[in-house]
């Protein structure tokens, strides 16, 4: 059943809402079905979901997060639904997997907002906020073009491959070197976002490519092992840039005592942004600094390259 | 006269390191009892592995009802209806009693099972073996090992066969189990059945063989009638010398020692109670019973093996705590368990381990072992018992069965111990072999050995112990000495407690 | 004499034990959080979760009680749910997408047995390699992309939607999973083929003498499961409306778990499906009432695993001590 | 008639076999890349992946032998990582680092094997229950962060850098390795302890017979492979400067698959160290050849699985057949 605007955030607010949106209004009870926290950036997510709701007196903040196998991720969201909380925040192992549970909730009148990893059908939530992967390995690679002045060989440490957002990257990524006829990817290993992984990986990259003048680490997390790969070898004279953003990754480009340069955002603060507009549509809120009757239906978040440069504007919000 | 049923020329069988059949004939008529005898290690087994098509043979011909016949895997064997019981229980522990004798040939329609069919036709079975107190859905895992012996019999019997090979069955059978077992034997010979029958015990030879073959080395060294070959000459065949197992002279009891071994009022819940007997320094006690009687649990108890519900054991006076099996190997107790596969070896590892596994502290220095020494003493150990082949370096998996005893035995005899537990020590063991077993079992005892005996064969009880317990439903019936008492004596009293024996 | 003897626990005895594991938990979610852990809704979702994995363990169960064990079940149904979503299945509609993922379960399951009872290559080191492959395979069909059913094919996954349920109240997954277990049952307990499991798995030299091709047995047995992995992921990809190389993540060790915890024997021969049902339905039961009481992942995983050991400890403790046997 | 010296356990033809399977591996590798496989870096390389498994592996292969199965090593590395590298732990310098590594590791190792030995839980179930447990206190204690070492202790991590290679070619890490194999091999090959092993696994009853205590026994084979994991723990910290609870992730598949690879039985009661670790060696050469070729990870784990299998058909018809011991 394909329905049209969730009720709850159909009705005209009016205008003159937006100004106190931070004010206390009706209490609504927020469901997020979160990832299993055992990675820096989506122990981030979950953190700083909690912390934003934890912000506001008229939230019941309830968290289902602990796995990320589809069939279990789906029953933790059927759970939400029988709990009947009024507005769902959902950031799925999979997009398109879960949007079948997403069209469930949708169905039961529960609007969801769809945290990063998009689903599948528009019918299945009511907003969708998050990062944009093929944006990030773009990023990358226009950023590591630029430096390189258009010429050179690199090589791309990519993420669990049976991911969809590490296909997205790896895209992007391609498409953005593309752009420069004289760079070259040399090679390509994929890691699985663990500090083991990244240097295990990595040091066999590293043998494998004597020379190479830029490296693309999808995660910082592996970066981590990456870096200790690459100290290990003892190799220098080439540019890392990191994926994510993590407080390590940023200390260490602001020290700017490594090879690694920069790191592409993908910022765990979406978490809490996601909150903040779930609250909003279960309140039949708009958004601030928008003139619209209701919150937009998709938000794109930038993915900044982090250098020296701007590190410090973006320290405060990595997480660690 | 038409062709015999089975006729084996020239059979060889050889496995990497050992030629087990350096051509053998065998050959069988239809309705005879055909006694198989032979040394540990002749090849007995293999011959009859060879029959029942488990193993190929490199060479030589069988002809079944003269026609020439390949035996490639069991099912060919059975389909001629050769059915075999083998030397060791080969049983299903998680399947019922039914479900067990009709494995590969189940009452079923379209593939489903027909139990009520299978579980009537299985009682009759265990009915016409006398044993109608085994119920047919019982996991056999459940069974002592003597029920599981009569279940493979039966297995054997629920094929339509026409020849039946039977490895040993006695082995694991007490008297009047054996006078059964005889019972159907003639009853199948009636019914023109042809039986292989092999044995160790030569008395039982005697008295179903029709016709006898013996085996050495892998080679057929004899064939003829049991009736017209005197004893003597079978054993001559067999070990090429030594005469018929003769029992040690008992020494006069010397002015009665301490008691090394002292049981009190020991009880097992279910199994046995108020079972008290000392066993002094050089004294070779027998415990005499019916399998099922609880002997080898009253030697597995005073082992520590099982905990005692109730009751004492004292080695040299100190109590042995009960329920630890390291207590009593402590105070120098030993037990040469029932079972020796299950119980007793290290399938997987080598002879020499097997023996010197009870006794590493002798050659370790700081827990490391002198593997020379540790070989060196398995190897004389093995040599002094006959193991055949010695090496310790070779896998025990592979020997003959009544090998496989000798070299549990050779690990108490290397470990050395005040208070010896034998349960069926001579089971499987060749009458070449028995004769020195008994001679180093006596020798043991003049050494000051506390020696406790458990074995179906009241000869041998007779003949070995100085004194005899007689064991019955779980608890001891007469004690004496063992020059005061015959067999048809011990026999009366082990049996009288058979006719209530299926009510405990 | 030779009656039997009162040894190990009985089957029965063993899943009475788990039952009341089950009871225990039913008790502990209904205390803490009474409205939302004792209603139809939740219990639903608990049989909707154990169904997937549950199809599974049953295959899991042949295997094992059969002497063997089967690591690349997971990567099997990963597989089976790609290979099913691909465009070119799909354009065979929801018959076409059935059909594949049992045919690719199927044959997985076959070449698993193969190698196994006629190659003699060691049953851990080949369902791992399987595992490898299988997954290898995923990816490089799927592109490692996420690849959903098509609306022209939605029939399928309207069948996880509630307004689909049977009565309103049975989902057809679960239907799906019950049917399994109950063919599942029959066939271990009153065929001659289950039987002969036991007896290949117990003692495999026994059963070659009893004349059963123990080869062409073992090989049946792995196919089995890989089919029931098929099974599974039709069911995720209903489930889910979608199919993925990176499904079915660990299933090996869940569902051999819920096998051991049903009081199968790993080393095989002896073993019940009820048991391992159970063990399933212990084992999503203890992740609803985590997530029902917004556990973090810390606290459920830490939980988790002392619950398994409190269960087990239970369950020995509701089934009566064994007599030592003897062997 | 019985010639000697044959129908004995012959694992050191096992062993040949796999030692043929490497040298062909290498053959590919240096056919390849020769340029770059072929040298001492890249041996660098290959023995230090294998090195922090590889001490798993030792451990894993007391336990099987030992007729158990450890699959919460992986859980346990973990744990170790993060504890060692809290900033409490830092404070007490690098010693602090390595004694809290070793302690967890055998803490967790004792409690596995206590409630095997003495609870009587199947050593499946406990070990996977210890899995979870450790794994959900070590996200717990790090909230799944990953800790990295304070420049404080950087001399711990110094050790994994080119420069402090020993005579400028061996990496500490590799040489760890060497002596865990060297002690572990003489425990296992030449002490009353590593015999009671084989003994404990093949029969556990005859053991018991025989007066050994196995209960106690079983206890510290558990604990040994707890400490291995404190010993692998340590060697990861040096080699990515940090700790984190996704550490060690299906270490125990890759661990037991090693050692069955090497010939140890699943079953306990036979089993060579030397085999393990070829088996370990196999694996990371595997990896290694792969990423030096740049595969996709698709085709990576779709060869992966096809090597395996042909590994161990190699390895069977090198190591020629053993006698078949009739039961
Ligand atoms: N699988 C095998 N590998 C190597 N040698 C073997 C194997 N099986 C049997 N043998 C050898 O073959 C010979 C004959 O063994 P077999 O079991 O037939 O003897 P047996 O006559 O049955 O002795 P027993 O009376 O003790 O049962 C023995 O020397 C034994 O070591
Ligand atoms: N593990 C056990 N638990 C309970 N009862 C047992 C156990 N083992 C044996 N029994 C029972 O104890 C009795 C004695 O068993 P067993 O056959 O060992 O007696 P036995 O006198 O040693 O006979 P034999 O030594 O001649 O085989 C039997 O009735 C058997 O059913
Ligand atoms: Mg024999
Ligand atoms: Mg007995």
């Amino acid at each position: 059943t394909s329905n049209s605007e969730p009720t709850a955030a159909s009705t005209n607010a009016g205008p003159g809402v937006n100004a106190d949106n931070a004010k206390p209004g009706k209490h609504v009870t927020i469901g997020f079905a979160g990832p299993q926290a055992d990675h820096g950036w989506l122990s981030g997510i979950n953190a700083q979901a909690k912390a934003e709701a934890a912000r506001y007196k008229d939230v019941t903040f309830v968290v289902a997060e602990g796995s990320n196998e589809a069939s279990a991720q789906a029953g933790q969201i059927q759970t939400l639904i029988n709990q009947k909380v009024d507005v769902l925040v959902i950031l799925p192992a999979d997009g398109k997997q879960m949007t079948p549970s997403g069209q469930k909730a949708m169905d039961a009148g529960i609007p969801v907002v769809n945290l990063d990893r998009v689903f599948d059908t528009t019918s299945a939530y009511r907003t969708w906020i998050g990062g944009d992967n093929y944006r990030m390995g773009f990023n990358a690679a226009t950023f590591i073009g630029q430096r390189l002045g258009g010429k050179g060989s690199v090589l791309e440490l990519a993420g669990i491959d049976n991911l969809e957002l590490t296909q997205q990257r790896s895209k992007g990524f391609d498409d953005g070197l593309k752009t420069f006829p004289g760079l070259k990817k040399a090679g390509r290993a994929a890691a699985e976002f663990t500090v083991q992984t990244g240097q295990a990986r990595m040091s066999e990259l590293l043998q494998a490519h004597p020379t190479f003048d830029a490296l693309w680490n999808h995660d910082d997390d592996q970066g981590v092992g990456a870096l200790q790969a690459i100290r290990q070898a003892g190799r220098k004279g080439f540019l890392m840039v990191g994926g994510a953003g993590s407080k390590a990754a940023m200390q260490a480009i602001k020290a700017d005592d490594s090879v690694l340069k920069a790191t592409v955002l993908y910022p765990a603060t979406m978490a809490a942004s996601a909150v903040r507009v779930a609250r909003l549509i279960a309140q039949n809120k708009t958004m601030g600094d928008l003139d619209e009757t209701s919150v937009p239906s998709s938000i794109t978040l930038f993915s900044a390259v982090v250098t020296k440069a701007n590190v410090d504007r973006y320290l405060p919000t990595a997480f660690d | 006269m038409d062709a015999p049923l089975l006729e084996m020329r020239g059979i060889v069988k050889e496995f990497p390191g050992a030629r087990a059949l350096d051509g053998v004939d065998l050959t069988v008529r239809a309705g005879a009892v055909h006694c198989l005898l032979g040394q540990n290690g002749a090849g007995k087994s293999t011959l009859i592995r060879v029959l029942a098509g488990m193993h190929t043979p490199d060479a030589g011909e069988i002809r079944w009802r003269g026609e020439p016949v390949a035996l490639p895997q069991p099912t060919a064997a059975l389909r001629y209806g050769i059915t075999t019981i083998y030397q060791e229980l080969d049983l299903v522990p998680a399947l019922s009693v039914a479900e067990n004798i009709f494995l590969g040939h189940e009452p079923s329609t379209a593939g489903f099972g027909r139990r009520r069919t299978a579980d009537r036709a299985a009682a009759e079975l265990l009915d016409r073996l006398g044993h109608a107190d085994i119920p047919p859905g019982v996991e056999v895992g459940r069974l002592p090992a003597a029920g599981q012996q009569i279940v493979s019999m039966a297995r054997a019997l629920s094929y339509d066969a026409r020849l039946i090979v039977m490895d040993e069955p006695s082995a694991a059978l007490a008297h009047d189990e054996v006078a059964n077992l005889f019972r159907i034997i003639r009853e199948l010979t009636e019914a023109d059945v042809a039986v292989v029958y092999i044995s160790h015990r030569l008395a039982e030879i005697r008295e179903v063989g029709d016709e006898v073959t013996v085996l050495k080395d892998g080679r057929t060294v004899a064939a003829g009638r049991p009736a017209d070959t005197p004893t003597a000459t079978l054993v001559a065949h067999m070990t090429g010398g030594s005469s018929e197992a003769r029992f040690p002279a008992r020494p006069e009891p010397a002015d009665a020692p301490e008691p090394v071994l002292s049981v009190r009022d020991l009880a097992l819940d279910g199994v046995f109670r108020d079972v008290s007997f000392e066993v002094r320094a050089g004294e070779i006690v027998g415990l005499a019973g019916l399998v099922g009687a609880g002997r080898s649990e009253i030697l597995e108890t005073v082992y520590g093996a099982r905990r005692a519900s109730s009751g004492t054991v004292a080695v040299d006076g100190r109590a042995v705590r009960a329920g630890s099996v390291r207590s009593a190997v402590r105070a120098g107790v030993g037990l040469a368990p029932e079972e020796r596969k299950s119980q007793g070896l290290l399938m997987l590892a080598s002879v020499g381990v097997n023996i010197g596994i009870a006794s590493l502290a002798r050659y370790a220095r700081l827990g490391w072992v002198d593997r020379r020494r540790e070989n060196a003493e398995a190897a004389e150990q093995a040599g002094a018992l006959g193991v055949q082949p010695a090496d310790p370096r070779r896998g025990v998996a592979t020997l003959s069965g009544g090998n496989q005893q000798k070299v549990l035995l050779a690990r108490w005899l290397l470990h050395g111990c005040r208070v010896l537990l034998l349960d069926e020590p001579t089971r499987g063991v060749d009458v070449g072999a028995r004769a020195e077993l008994y001679a180093l079992i006596r020798d043991l005892a003049a050494s000051g050995v506390a020696i406790v005996l458990v074995s179906s064969e009241v000869p041998e009880v007779l003949g070995l112990a100085d004194r005899v317990l007689v064991v019955r439903e779980g608890r001891i019936v007469h004690t004496g000495p063992a020059a005061d008492l015959d067999e048809p004596h011990v026999l009366g009293l082990v049996m009288d407690g058979h006719t209530q024996g299926s009510t405990r | 004499m030779v009656r039997p003897r009162s040894g190990r626990i009985p089957s029965e005895l063993r899943n009475a034990g788990l039952i009341g594991v089950l009871v225990i938990l039913a008790v502990i979610g209904g205390a803490t959080k009474p409205g939302e852990f004792l209603n139809l809704g939740n219990l639903v979702v608990i049989l909707t979760q154990a169904s997937v994995i549950g199809v599974v363990t049953v295959g899991m169960t042949f295997v094992i009680v059969g002497g063997g064990i089967d690591l690349s079940v997971g990567a099997i149904v990963a597989l089976s749910t790609v290979w099913a979503t691909t465009v070119a299945t799909q354009s065979f509609g929801v018959v076409g997408i059935v059909f594949t993922a049992l045919v690719v379960g199927l044959v997985c399951g076959i070449v698993n047995g193969a190698f196994i009872a006629y190659g003699k290559v060691v049953a851990f080191i080949m369902t791992i390699a399987m595992l490898a492959s299988a997954r290898g395979l995923a990816i490089q069909i799927s592109g490692g992309t996420t690849q959903t059913v098509r609306p022209a094919n939605q029939a399928l996954v309207n069948l996880g939607y509630s307004d689909h349920y049977l009565f309103g109240v049975v989902p057809p997954l679960v239907l799906m999973f019950a049917v399994v277990v109950a063919v599942g049952w029959i066939a271990l307990n009153r065929t001659t083929f289950g039987r002969r499991t036991f007896a290949v798995g117990g003692n495999p030299e026994a059963a070659r003498l009893a004349g059963l091709n123990v080869r062409a047995h073992t090989l049946v047995l792995y196919a089995l499961s890989g089919l029931c992995c098929g099974i599974a992921g039709i069911m995720l990809i209903i489930l889910t409306g979608s199919g993925t190389s990176a499904n079915g993540n660990l299933y090996e060790l869940d569902a051999i778990a819920a096998v051991i915890i049903g009081g199968t024997l790993l080393s095989g021969g002896r073993g019940t499906l009820v048991g391992s049902v159970l063990g399933v339905l212990v084992f999503t039961t203890i992740n609803d009432i985590f997530t029902l009481n917004n556990l973090s992942t810390a606290t459920q995983q830490l939980a988790k695993g002392v619950i398994i050991v409190i269960a087990v400890l239970v369950q020995k403790l509701l089934a009566s001590r064994t007599p030592t046997t003897p062997r």
